[in-house]
């Protein structure tokens, strides 16, 4: 027997399992004061699953309102934060859609499940934008290569993404791996995904429209996922496993694929008046929202719900979070036409509620009232919590901490060892094991994938516009200095989709830390938050959204604060993109922008000397934009033939990437002002290197001298050097006569690392 | 020699989308009253020598770490006559 | 008028529209049939594409073997109209007994995605008259079950009669036997191919123009017919 | 109702790479003596009604042409007491 409305005026003294399902006692008692009454537990359920920190964000809310208030002015943005996904216009009437999610402790749980199902869920955002989802990316963090559990949690997690990825048709242009010990136990798995539509096609997650009528269509409700919001994100894992061991959803990719292709087809026939994607909290969060967000008042036949298992009460139908389900908004003269389109495709559908103007969302199940709430306080006006917070009591010893005394390499020889040692590092070896189980070629619109800067693809195959997407973050950086190292983090991102040359436009961002309980955690998360803002505000690109993932931590140790940045830039034509290989020989290689000793929190440091302490690379984001704009401008006038940024593992990782990836050679020097070892290996920001023909060079550099950006050359693409450099035959890099690496060896130590340990 | 069959499950109340793609392809083709359809693994192992007392154990132990997992799935194991 | 080249429609097809865009760079004029209809739209040939028909839950192809669009489509491979079935395609014309073998399970057990060096072995087909005997191309390959298994006798007979119509080179990706990456029926008009020419059109998305050939070939087959 | 199991294994001559990856983490575990390990599928059907004669042939049928592909794989089907 369900408990009603009736029983809960009747019995106001029942004692009531708000402290299971991670409501604290003054949350429980503002719920009565909403209500006037003890909540039914069907009213408890939706609360405590919408109050989670998941979805209610009650401890990042007060920093993430400047995302909002520092915003910079900018035509581009045509929905801002606050919906399911930003939107963005890209000119000639296209808007795109992007956003990044974590699931992180699902994934741990169960590897191919959770994640799998972390691409199902945002790709179901994008759709509920009215975007048809055009490319999927995934930045991951696992703990050391080599640790037993990295070998168990990181190929089911690829294979997961890839299986649910592949099997929706939805190309992987790009993504990141990283390996710290931090991860170990709490791996990061992070999805983003990017859509495109016309500008008419934008639509709301909102119930507007007295009489009309919501449809939940797509997969049955299960018994899955139940509590998974509150449970799964709130609670940390003890050191023995789980602490609660909830039951993780699976995902069925066929069907979201059908779902993705019904709902196209029901938006495009004009038959939606609102639609809203179903992730965490379930049924719970869609009508609270819907309503929220429309008229103000709805009403649910709950016992209306297709189940797959009957015998679920009515709570665990509130809170399931069975994947691959959304809800629409459809008049009552469309009804038929919608269901018609649904079956075309053989999704199930069925009527759950109608709009009104109550101002109260109502459930009923079987003839009987279990919900009459005010949906406001339920979708929005959660609890929002100022959190302590402290500046950790390590963290000037940490900054005092410096490289600068770590044993360098001193001569050609060393030199040449630490090239060849970096490249195969876990952090910067090749990521093909993990990239060929995707499926970059689908859609046949893929013009950059992995390992380019950033992954672009075309939008509209007439004229040739397109967008590009990195995503980035270096936690060490942001360990040494939050604030700095998120703007790190989206400088990164922003010089990645420039170097391919297309003008970055929004941001997106997964902030992944510790607990937020805890103040130092807290501190972490508030300054890498006022880090971003500001860089967003001083670079002019808006938030659009985000996701925050709290509690990632073993014990009481949280990982490296995480704020994964991604940018979305356009191109108006993907003819004119800029790869990372060169091309033929006699083209001249040019560094961008200024090198300096630093080195913490550099990939050398971590993995020659297992060091991390310091000051991080020095950010001027007012160069980043310099070095932005003369690298587009490059491409668009045809200066380039190839760019590449530089960022982990310095300017010899760069050079050998490009080496490798274009299968020629090169013959390169160092501007005799800097020590080799900082020239080759520091990590200073805002640094490029591009490749001009030598008909361009003139104007090239003239443009550089105009515009204040330190150009240097500093070498030529050679395919015919090995035979001087004593390889006869072979492709070489060489460096002054520092040192001469060949591309074999250079690919077979790149190569080797992955395989070695995850084939074994 | 014994022989070792390991049938691994998803538990009942997760989604078995294999099953259910099962369960329509059946019906498309003319089985009537077809009410579920679940799709699991079978293990079959062959191994040297006796199974029973510890080394019994250690096959139930890997049958419940490695051959399923446990958050979703159940498994259950039988020894054959000698193989 | 070009003649027009079929590319079916499954639920979970997801190569369908880089087919259709093949077809119309090489000149011919696509025309969408749909997995439950029984009627091929007059058509001159029927393209296959990539994808998971139903997800690929059961077997690769086992499913939309049962397809209502299969019955014409069987009809008509039997009759001699040019079938070409691409990757999740050549998976169902196997289990639809138009071409001989299994594709199973890749050797690594992984998804794999890679651009592949292939030689042309055959170049009688519908889909590979174009080529050189012996022409080495480079398209993408993606799948996670394109390990071709046939018995002996199988294997034997496909290349006495000379219906191996593409084989990998420098590395076998998936573990097929012989290095099998494409067959084809005794008449040479159906035709299984694991790699994905439509893939390598243009410049811009794929290693390769090499992809266009396969497509031209049929339009040249039926256009000589 | 009645509950059909129906397993489905590749032939034997037909290369394993599961079972082979699955042997190897076996041993890796510790257990010894593994000589063989084979990886198949198992169907689990509830049906309504009785299962026998025509139905039963039906099931067969289907079991041979759409739950298993004969050039790689055999079947074995039971039909278990009344679910
Ligand atoms: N998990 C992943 N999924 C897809 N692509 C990835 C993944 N990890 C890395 N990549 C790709 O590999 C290439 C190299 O990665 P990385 O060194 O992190 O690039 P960058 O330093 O330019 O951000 C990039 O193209 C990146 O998008
Ligand atoms: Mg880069």
């Amino acid at each position: 027997m369900a408990d009603t409305v009736d029983n809960a005026i009747a019995g106001p003294e029942a004692t009531q399992p708000f402290a299971e399902l991670g409501l604290k006692p003054d949350e429980y008692q503002r719920i009565r004061d909403i209500l006037g009454r003890r909540p039914t537990s069907s009213e408890l359920a939706m609360y405590s699953v919408m109050w989670s920190e998941h979805c209610s964000y009650k401890s990042s809310k007060v920093h993430l309102r400047q995302f909002g208030e520092k915003a910079p002015k900018t035509d581009a943005l045509l929905v801002g934060i606050g919906e399911n996904a930003g939107v963005v216009d890209i000119g000639d009437g296209w808007a795109v859609t992007f956003k990044v999610e974590s699931h992180n402790h699902p994934s741990y749980v169960e590897p191919y499940q959770g994640a799998a199902t972390g691409v199902g869920g945002i790709v179901r955002d994008i759709m509920s934008m009215g975007a048809r989802p055009i490319a999927v990316m995934d930045p991951l963090r696992f703990g050391p290569l080599d640790a037993a559990d990295t070998k168990r949690v990181l190929p089911g997690i690829v294979a997961g993404i890839g299986g649910y990825g592949n099997c929706l048709g939805l190309p992987n242009i790009g993504g990141e791996v990283v390996f710290d010990s931090s991860y170990a136990g709490n791996p990061l798995v992070n999805a983003l995904c990017v859509g495109a539509m016309r500008h008419e096609d934008i639509h709301l997650a909102s119930a507007k429209g007295v009489g009309n009528l919501v449809i939940l269509y797509g997969a049955r409700t299960g018994g899955d996922g139940i509590g998974g919001v509150s449970v799964l994100a709130s609670e940390t894992f003890s050191d023995g496993g789980p602490t609660k061991r909830p039951s993780v959803q699976v995902g069925d990719p066929f069907m979201e694929k059908l779902l993705i292709e019904a709902t196209l087809d029901v938006l495009g026939a004009g038959l939606v008046e609102g639609i809203q994607d179903l992730g965490g909290a379930g049924i719970s969060c869609a009508t609270s929202e819907l309503a929220s967000n429309g008229d103000g008042g709805m009403h649910v036949w709950l016992d209306r719900v297709l189940l797959r298992d009957r015998s679920l009460s009515p709570e665990e139908i509130l809170m399931s979070e069975s994947q691959e389900r959304m809800c629409a908004v459809v008049t009552p003269a469309k009804l038929e036409e919608f269901l018609a389109k649904c079956a075309k495709w053989d999704v199930e559908a069925v009527v759950i509620g109608e709009v009104n103007d109550s101002g109260r969302l109502t459930v009923d199940w079987h003839g009987e009232r279990i919900v009459d709430v005010p949906p406001r306080s339920v979708a929005h006006d959660g609890p929002v919590y100022q959190r302590p917070l402290h500046r950790p009591s390590w963290q000037d010893a940490l900054q005092a901490d410096t490289p600068d005394d770590l044993l360098r390499p001193v001569d050609g020889e060393q030199l040449r060892a630490t090239a060849l040692n970096l490249i195969g590092a876990p952090n910067l070896a090749s990521k093909a094991w993990i990239t060929d189980q995707y499926d970059r070629y689908v859609q046949g619109n893929t013009i950059l994938a992995q390992p380019e800067d950033a992954g672009m693809v075309r939008v509209d195959e007439q004229t040739g516009l397109g967008v590009a997407v990195s995503c980035d973050c270096n936690g060490r950086f942001a360990k040494l200095d939050p604030y700095t190292g998120a703007q790190l983090a989206l400088a990164e991102s922003y010089r990645n989709v420039s170097a391919s040359g297309a003008i970055p436009l929004a941001v997106t961002n997964c902030l992944n830390f510790g607990s937020p309980e805890d103040p130092e955690v807290m501190w972490q998360f508030a300054e890498a938050v006022r880090g971003l803002a500001d860089g967003c505000l001083e670079l002019g690109i808006p938030v659009t959204g985000g996701n925050v993932s709290f509690y990632n931590q073993t014990g009481t140790t949280a990982i490296l604060p995480t704020p994964v940045v991604g940018v979305l830039a356009v191109i108006d034509d993907v003819d004119r993109r800029t790869p990372i290989s060169w091309g033929p020989d006699g083209e001249l290689i040019y560094l961008l922008g200024d090198t300096r000793d630093e080195f913490a929190g550099s990939e050398w440091a971590h993995h020659v000397h297992g060091h991390l302490g310091g000051m991080p690379p020095r950010v001027d984001l007012a160069r980043e934009r310099l070095l932005s704009e003369i690298m587009i401008a490059g491409s668009r006038d045809g200066m380039l033939t190839a760019a590449h940024d530089i960022s982990d593992g310095g300017l010899m990782i760069t050079l050998s990437e490009m080496a490798m990836h274009s299968g020629i050679g090169a013959r390169c020097w160092l501007p005799d002002d800097i020590d080799p070892f900082v020239q080759l290996f520091a990590e200073s920001a805002g640094r490029a290197v591009v490749v001009v023909p030598r008909s361009e060079e003139l104007r090239f550099t003239e443009m550089c001298a105009a515009r204040g950006l330190p150009a240097h050359r500093i070498g030529v693409v050679d395919s015919e050097l090995g035979a001087d450099a004593g390889y006869p035959g072979q492709q070489v890099l060489q460096i002054s006569d520092l040192l001469t690496v060949t591309i074999d060896e250079l690919r077979a130590a790149h190569t080797a690392t992955l395989p070695a340990i995850l084939n074994a | 020699m014994a022989r070792v069959v390991v049938d691994v499950m998803l538990k009942p109340e997760i989604l078995d989308p294999q099953g259910r793609a099962v369960q329509g392809a059946l019906g498309r083709l003319g089985l009537t009253g077809v009410a579920d359809v679940r799709l699991g693994k079978q293990f079959i192992i062959t191994i040297d020598g006796d199974v029973a007392g510890e080394r019994l154990e250690q096959l139930h132990a890997l049958a419940a770490e490695l051959l399923s997992n446990p958050v979703i799935e159940n498994y259950v194991l039988r020894v054959e006559a000698d193989a | 008028m070009s003649p027009r080249i079929g590319v079916v429609t499954f639920p979970g097809t997801l190569d369908d529209g880089d087919a259709a865009r093949a077809v119309r760079f090489a000149g011919g004029e696509p025309v969408a049939l749909w997995h439950g209809d029984a009627d091929l739209k007059s058509v001159d040939a029927v393209i296959l594409p990539g994808g998971f028909s139903y997800g690929d839950y059961l077997r690769c192809g086992a499913i939309s073997r049962f397809a209502p669009v299969m019955t014409p489509v069987i009809t008509a491979a039997g009759a001699g109209m040019p079938v070409l079935g691409i990757c999740n395609g050549f998976q169902i014309l196997c289990e639809s007994h138009l071409l001989p073998g299994a594709l199973t399970r890749n050797q690594s057990m992984h998804f794999i995605c890679r651009d592949q060096r292939l030689r042309i072995e055959n170049t009688s087909t519908a889909w590979t008259n174009g080529f050189a005997h012996g022409q080495e191309i480079v398209i993408p390959l993606k799948n996670g079950e394109g390990n071709f298994n046939a018995d002996t006798a199988t294997l034997d007979e496909l290349e006495a009669e000379g219906r191996v119509i593409a084989r990998y080179v420098d590395v076998n990706p998936n573990g097929s036997q012989r290095d099998i990456a494409g067959i084809t029926n005794a008449r040479g008009n159906v035709v299984g191919l694991m790699p994905h020419p439509e893939h390598a059109i243009e410049d811009l998305t794929g290693p390769s123009l090499d992809g266009l050939v396969f497509f031209s070939s049929v339009l040249n087959a039926l256009v000589g017919a």
